[in-house]
């Protein structure tokens, strides 16, 4: 089962780490150390050019913690190149993803900073801020290489007004759908009678709900559509409000006002929550009132599903012939609705209680290069792992997405992705204090409400009751001054309205 | 030859010297063998009970940098008039009353097919056992990966057999009875084991006369074996009963809680409260209130099998039961 | 008259025959969940998500158990290792002494012995946020030693009453005669209780390292990325990933299958040895 | 060798529950001396005070004169055999035999020269080497003996050696004992509840009641001259019968009420009673004879008439149980006699066979003035009883 031949030297030791790396069959090995190795290269150049000013103080050992284990092995192939680049030795320390806030926040309050670097949900920016050193007083934009940074990501990851993270993961919705249903002549023209207008992937809520609808056949085991109904409730739910509120020309997503008080019992939310459970009776009937995040993607991948609103996983997964059997069938386009929006994504921060900030500040900024963060995307991408947040992974997409260039579909991807990430109208996650909180109230009464224990009023009416508790607990005042904050930079860059 | 007898009887002598020294000794030998373990156990358990307490009566919030204030029964009256704390609590009774006595009978049934059998009783009975060995975070996972809707097992053979199976830990209506499932499963084995000690415990010349008498298996089953284990039924019920309150790694692992919080017992809500949003003046109320029910719960079982022993004149039999896991 | 004849009867071998046949079903249907692991544990991955699942694996495979353990796996058994043998030794060094004095100066079932053991049916959860408070005071945050004491405080209740429960059990009468051998105490101890008691020690041990081994809620909540036990690592794979299902299974089955070998060598002692009388409280 | 003086010993646990209540007694060197009572009398918290295993609550305990109640068995140099569970179940006979031996440091090869020769002694030289699981209760018991004997103690402590070896085993086991203690001249205190084996091995010996002592002496002393009615019922084969009698006057004859019914009584009893109104009259069941119903003539006595209630065949007697009022009387009559159930019979209770007790206290009035049956003969029909 495991070898032990012989001692295994540094270098055996990295191959050996990224040889057992997960992954899931999409890459041999060998292709993998091929690729690496000229990976190697390109970073380097891209190490001593970038980074070499950030690196010049800093030395010693660093620390990053991430939020799982999985590829943490990717990692730890930089670390030699990172380590002759810089002479910083970097170590990767993980914990669960379920376990990233608690586990981080109870890094962050130790005298001593278990983690130098770690990553984080940008929503959470809010409640980590105070334990989170400002970049800038470690080290400048540019050294992050930050203008290449999509715009709507450059906007995350303040707090009181300063920048405390910096994207290393950028999730996006796109819409994922099966040509074989959407460019079948036979469908576009059963389509055209039944709803009077053409067959194509949605562009508006009703044209999702239409599109759902008519390829939900339970008898033939395809459904129209797949959210998660599960865990994640968030990120959809706030989609559909958001997008609705766009319909309707109100402030986008605003979830407050500006006395703190929650704004959810409105006939918007009401019906955001309506079209949520609506779009449900579309997806698998055994899953849809519970639907969790890997069982879903599981079911497009095996072909049950026509459509999905949903993360760039997705489109990752099902192009990927080894793991889906609708890998020659698929393409992907910008979600349905006017906003785009983001939710979680990861983020990395600098620990307050590190005591090498340089040295953190350095391997972020070295991640950062073009080149590695390229590679970074590259080599985790057969995973659901890191999602592209630079303009510039989509330069050359066949080398940023190399598992899906066979296809063609690279090109496809980076298009929906560029273009959904250009769109002038964009959402962002509220990251004030107690967003852990806020957040949980969300998905807890939304998925009391998809399940049907509580009909949406009173799903929104508790949700209400618990926001305020959380808002009186962070003191009203404190809140309103970082929800201004937070509102101010959002309209100020011309989103939400 | 012999020696003169005299009896007196003296009230209670003076201790002599050497008694008290000995018994100074042993005093002191005492406190040195117990010394080490109950300083250990009263530190570890004193500590934090102090800090628990404490937390209990403030508006502790670990993740806020806020200062924290002392609330009195705040905390306590959070929890009373919180609807989720009831639901959890209705959740937490739910394993103590459904999925514990389901346990018992189906540990005497299993008891039962084993105490028939004449070889091999001990082979099936560890087979039987292994469940109860296991970490219930593996058991946890074992079941997921086997009730996946998608591609478990258990959903493909039922869909095979033209059956339209539920979500199981994914379904708002089934989430729960899953929990409870797997709490069966991993535990009935240990009421078996209980059980098929009682029933070893019944002599064989018990059966015999109560063949004698013309009583058949049912007869003999209600009249006799069943009125003989109540005992066993009894301390398997009060030991299920407060390992109940411990349900926590499954619930972790299948559901979270979920979905929306149809499997939230009481140990997951404290853990979501204390650690998921860290409100641990919240979290350490609920903790003390999860004590005391506990604590009355069993106190009050206990009384009324003890007063039911005394009514039917069959005081509760100090009971020796055979237990392989706590 | 077949009761009384040695041979059975061939309708009597049927009924056997059945019922070994009927358990030997049952079983297998009690056991599926489990099974279905071990099956998976030697799926490649491309196996692991057909729906419906092929039965056996069609190429199986031994990378699972390779990679689980580079990716976790490995530091988790290694840890699990270090605090529940470490922690169930402190068990038995403390434990030993105060289950003797307990089996010989105190009445069993008594008020002390009952408090003891009332400090185990406490559940985890209650204790667990004192817990962590007082790690963050004394720095036992995420520490090898931090575990340890927890995993001895949480098996010492037990392991001092399976011992006196055995040590009960073991006639005074071996005590006196080496005490009127002449003995002092700690060759007593050595040549005498030690001996004597080792079938007790072996069960308590085991138990403590097992309950150690396989405990899940203060090893999530009181130790960070340095201390990883076997079930923090196992539910660290498995939170909002994709598990891979064949890592996991093997990883699981390493860290049942000592366990499963113990328990069935170890059943009857087991069994015999952890008994208790509630009736009387 | 030692003489051992107890004085004033008191036991008692937790100042609530008297084990052992103020007893004094002495034993002689090189003496069998045996401590005897029905279970919860003390004896066995008498030896275990003298072995070192218990603290005396109070009172002296003295080994040739010097006290020893702060020293540890060792110190006092006794050894002691177990009722049961008395080798340690994890090491050979020979380790078991010679542990003492290598705990007092002795070196080995003497330890081996020791082992060997008690071996011979014990006759259990074949045995050496196996532990106690592969042995039979008696030779396990052989092997304890052994490891006592071993040391040459100053006091060899038994606490019922014997009792739960099977009847035929104990009584070769009493007589091996017995003779060993005299030819090695230890002395030695044997804790029995059995009157058959205090009388048959020990010299002397207490008899306990309730921790009090009753009564120490030979067994024919305790047996013939017991100081009162419990000691007189409690040592002896078969238990004495015990009639209270009051006193009834009538004219001119005395007599009494026995059982319900009135008796007259013997000159014996009268000059008895006379100074009484009540009187206690005992009875060993070989001192009384059962007649049918008017038969012939008794010799001096009490002669009462009842009904048989069982008779049990004991081979080389029939013992009697008679039914008279509402009491009965056991009698002890020659074999070749036959009694059907419910016949009509009289007892006569040999007046000269009669003890006589103060019924209050219980105290011995009177002795029997002819021994019903001699103690050698008693102790012969013991033998061949069990």
């Amino acid at each position: 089962m495991i070898k032990l031949t012989r001692r295994p030297g540094v270098e055996d030791f990295a191959l050996d780490r990224l040889s057992s790396m997960d992954t899931g069959g999409l890459i041999s090995r060998r292709e993998l150390l091929k690729r690496s190795t000229a990976f190697g290269a390109v970073a380097t150049l891209g190490t001593f050019s970038g980074v070499l000013s950030a690196t010049a103080q800093a030395e010693g050992k660093v620390t990053v913690g991430l939020d799982s284990g999985a590829f943490t092995p990717i990692l730890e192939t930089f670390a030699p190149e990172f380590k002759a680049a810089t002479g910083i030795e970097v170590t990767f320390a993980s914990y669960p993803l379920g376990n990233m806030y608690d586990q981080n926040l109870l890094a962050l309050q130790q005298t001593e900073a278990r983690f130098d670097a770690f990553d984080f949900w940008p929503n959470f920016t809010g409640d980590f801020g105070p334990f989170l050193t400002p970049l800038e007083e470690v080290g400048t934009l540019a050294e992050l290489n930050f203008d290449d940074i999509a715009k709507p990501f450059q906007l995350l990851n303040h707090y009181d007004g300063k920048l405390v993270g910096v994207m290393i993961d950028g999730d996006m919705f796109v819409d994922t759908y099966r040509t074989d249903l959407f460019e079948d002549a036979a469908e576009m023209a059963a389509f055209k009678t039944k709803y009077g207008y053409d067959l194509a992937a949605p562009k508006t809520y009703e044209q999702y709900r239409d599109t759902a609808e008519f390829f939900t056949r339970p008898d033939k085991n395809l459904y129209g559509a797949v959210e998660v109904t599960n865990y994640f409730v968030y990120a959809f739910f706030i989609n559909q409000l958001v997008q609705l509120g766009a319909e309707k020309g109100e402030r986008y997503g605003q979830l407050f006002d500006d006395q703190m008080k929650p704004t959810l019992v409105t006939p918007t939310a009401i019906e955001a929550l309506r079209r949520y459970k609506e779009i449900s009776a579309f997806m698998p009937a055994d899953l849809a009132a519970s639907m969790p995040w890997d069982v879903g993607r599981q079911a497009f991948f095996d072909g049950r599903i026509a459509q999905a609103n949903w993360w760039t996983d997705m489109p990752k997964g099902a192009s990927d012939a080894s793991i889906s059997k609708v890998a020659e069938k698929i393409k992907c386009t910008r979600s349905f609705g006017e906003v785009t929006v983001l939710p979680y994504g990861r983020a990395m921060g600098i620990a307050k209680n590190s005591k090498n900030p340089k040295g953190a500040f350095a391997a972020i900024a070295w991640l950062q290069q073009s080149a590695n963060a390229n590679r970074w995307v590259a080599e985790t991408f057969a995973q659901s792992l890191m999602d592209p947040w630079r303009m510039s992974m989509f330069n050359d997409p066949k080398s940023t997405f190399p598992l899906q260039s066979a296809s063609g579909f690279a090109d496809n991807f980076a298009a929906a992705c560029k273009d959904t990430l250009s769109n002038p109208k964009c959402y962002l996650d509220i990251s004030i204090p107690g967003t852990n909180r806020y957040l949980g109230s969300i998905i807890q009464h939304v998925q009391r409400a998809i399940t049907g224990e509580a009909t949406p009023e009173e799903a929104l009416q508790a949700m209400t009751v618990e926001f305020e508790e959380t808002t009186e607990t962070y003191g009203r005042d404190r809140q309103i001054a970082h929800h201004n904050e937070y509102r101010d930079r959002m309209i100020a860059n011309g989103y939400w309205s | 030859m012999a020696s003169p007898v005299t009896i007196r009887v003296s009230s209670r002598p003076k201790d002599s010297a050497a008694t008290v020294r000995h018994n100074r000794a042993e005093r002191r030998a005492t406190l040195m063998l117990l010394g080490p373990a109950l300083t250990f156990l009263g530190l570890l358990s004193i500590w934090p009970f102090a800090y628990l307490l404490y937390a209990s009566f403030t508006s502790y919030q670990l993740a806020i940098p806020i200062p924290t204030e002392w609330v009195g029964l705040g905390n306590f009256r959070r929890i009373f008039a919180s609807s989720r704390f009831w639901s959890s609590l209705s959740i937490t009774l739910i394993f103590a009353l459904v999925a514990v006595p389901l346990q018992i009978a189906l540990g005497m049934g299993l008891a039962l097919l084993l105490n028939g059998l004449s070889r091999g009783r001990e082979i099936y009975a560890s087979l039987f056992l292994i469940p109860m060995m296991l970490a219930p975070i593996v058991v946890g996972f074992a079941w997921n990966l086997f009730l996946n809707p998608i591609y478990g097992p258990l959903n493909a053979l039922l869909r095979g057999m033209g059956f339209q199976p539920p979500a199981w830990a994914q379904s708002p209506d089934w989430a729960l009875p899953t929990i409870v499932l797997v709490d069966i499963w991993q535990w009935t084995p240990f009421v078996m084991v209980v059980l098929l000690a009682g029933l070893r415990s019944i002599p064989n010349r018990i059966f015999e006369a109560a063949r004698v008498d013309g009583s058949n298996r049912w007869q003999t089953f209600v009249h006799i074996v069943l009125p003989m284990l109540i005992p066993y039924m009894t301390v398997a019920f009060v030991l299920r009963f407060i390992d109940s309150f411990k349900v926590f790694d499954v619930v972790y692992i299948l559901t979270k809680g979920g979905p929306g919080t149809s499997t939230q017992n009481l140990a997951y809500y404290t853990y979501d409260m204390g650690f998921g949003r860290f409100d641990f003046g919240l979290a350490g109320a609920l903790s003390i209130v999860q004590l005391v029910l506990l604590t009355v719960g069993t106190m009050s079982i206990l009384a009324m099998v003890r007063r039911r022993g005394r009514a039917t004149g069959s005081e509760l039999p100090p009971v020796k039961i055979e237990r392989v896991a706590a | 008259m077949t009761a009384f004849s040695p041979k059975l009867s061939p309708g009597e071998r049927l009924s056997t025959i059945l019922r070994h046949i009927a358990m030997t079903l049952l079983l297998l249907l009690f056991l599926a969940p489990l099974i279905w692991l071990l099956i998976t544990a030697f799926k490649p991955y491309t196996e692991l998500f057909i729906s419906p699942p092929t039965i056996l694996p069609a190429d199986a495979t031994l990378e699972n158990f390779s990679k689980g353990w580079a990716i976790g796996g490995g530091k988790g058994i290694t840890d699990s290792l270090i605090v529940s043998s470490i922690s169930t030794a402190f068990c038995l060094i403390l434990g030993y002494p105060a289950a003797y004095a307990l089996a010989r100066r105190f009445p069993p079932h008594g008020q002390l012995s009952f408090t003891i053991l009332s400090l185990r049916m406490m559940p985890p959860i209650v204790p667990v946020i004192g817990f962590y408070l007082m790690f963050q005071k004394f720095s036992l945050f995420d520490t090898y030693s931090g575990l340890i004491l927890i995993y001895t405080f949480m098996n010492l209740p037990l392991v001092i009453w399976l011992l006196s429960e055995f040590l009960r059990q073991i006639p005074k009468s071996y005590e006196e005669a080496a005490r009127i051998d002449g003995a002092p105490w700690y060759r007593l101890f050595w040549d005498i209780l030690l001996p004597l008691s080792k079938p007790g020690i072996l069960t308590a041990g085991i138990l403590s390292m097992i309950f150690a081994w396989n405990e899940f809620l203060f090893a999530l909540v009181l130790t960070g990325e340095k201390v990883i036990t076997l079930p923090k690592a196992l539910a660290s794979f498995f939170l909002f990933q994709q598990p891979n299902w064949g890592q996991l299974g093997a990883i699981g089955i390493v860290a049942i299958g000592p366990l499963l070998i113990i328990s069935f060598y170890m059943q009857r002692a087991l069994i015999r040895s952890f008994s208790v009388e509630l009736g009387g409280r | 060798m030692a003489s051992v003086t107890l004085t004033n010993l008191v036991k008692s646990y937790g100042g609530v529950v008297h084990a052992v209540r103020d007893v004094s007694f002495a034993i002689e060197d090189g003496e069998f001396f045996g401590l005897l009572g029905p279970s919860g009398s003390g004896k066995t918290s008498v030896l275990r005070m003298l072995a070192g295993l218990e603290q005396p609550t109070s009172g002296s305990i003295l080994f040739d004169g010097v006290p020893v109640e702060d020293k540890t068995p060792q110190q006092r140099n006794i050894a002691m055999v177990f009722e049961q569970n008395a080798l340690y179940p994890h090491m050979t006979a020979r380790q078991n035999i010679s542990y003492p031996l290598k705990i007092a440091g002795m070196p080995k090869p003497q330890i081996a020269a020791a082992v060997e020769d008690v071996a011979q002694m014990l006759n259990i030289a074949h045995l050496i080497d196996r532990r106690a699981s592969q042995m039979s209760g008696g030779q396990q018991q052989r092997v304890a003996i052994a490891r006592a004997l071993v040391r040459r103690p100053n006091l060899l402590c038994l606490d019922e050696p014997i009792a739960h070896l099977d009847t035929l085993l104990r009584a070769r086991l009493r007589g091996e004992l017995k003779r060993l203690q005299r030819s090695l001249g230890t002395t030695s205190v044997i804790v029995t509840h059995d009157p058959i084996e205090a009388m048959t091995m020990t010299d002397r010996l207490a008899l306990m009641r309730e921790g009090q002592l009753q009564q120490v002496g030979t067994p024919d002393e305790i047996h013939n001259k017991p100081v009162n009615a419990f000691v007189a019922q409690f040592f002896g084969l078969h238990s004495m019968n015990l009639f209270p009698i009051d006193h009834v006057s009538d004219g001119a004859a005395l007599s009494g009420q026995f059982g319900g019914e009135t008796v007259t009584l013997p000159a014996i009893v009268r000059d008895m009673i006379s100074r009484d109104a009540r009187l206690l009259v005992g009875a060993r069941p070989s001192g009384v004879d059962v007649r049918r119903a008017g038969a012939g003539d008794a010799p001096e006595g009490m002669r009462v008439s009842g009904k048989v209630y069982v008779s049990e065949q004991l081979g080389d007697a029939l013992l009697v149980t008679v039914q008279i009022g509402s009491g009965t009387v056991q009698a002890l009559v020659p074999h070749d006699r036959d009694f059907a159930i419910d016949e009509p019979v009289d007892v006569v209770i040999d007046a000269n066979a009669m003890f006589f007790f103060d019924p209050d206290t219980q105290e011995t009035r009177r002795f029997a003035s002819r021994l019903a049956v001699p103690t050698a003969a008693l102790v012969q029909a013991a033998a061949l009883s069990v």
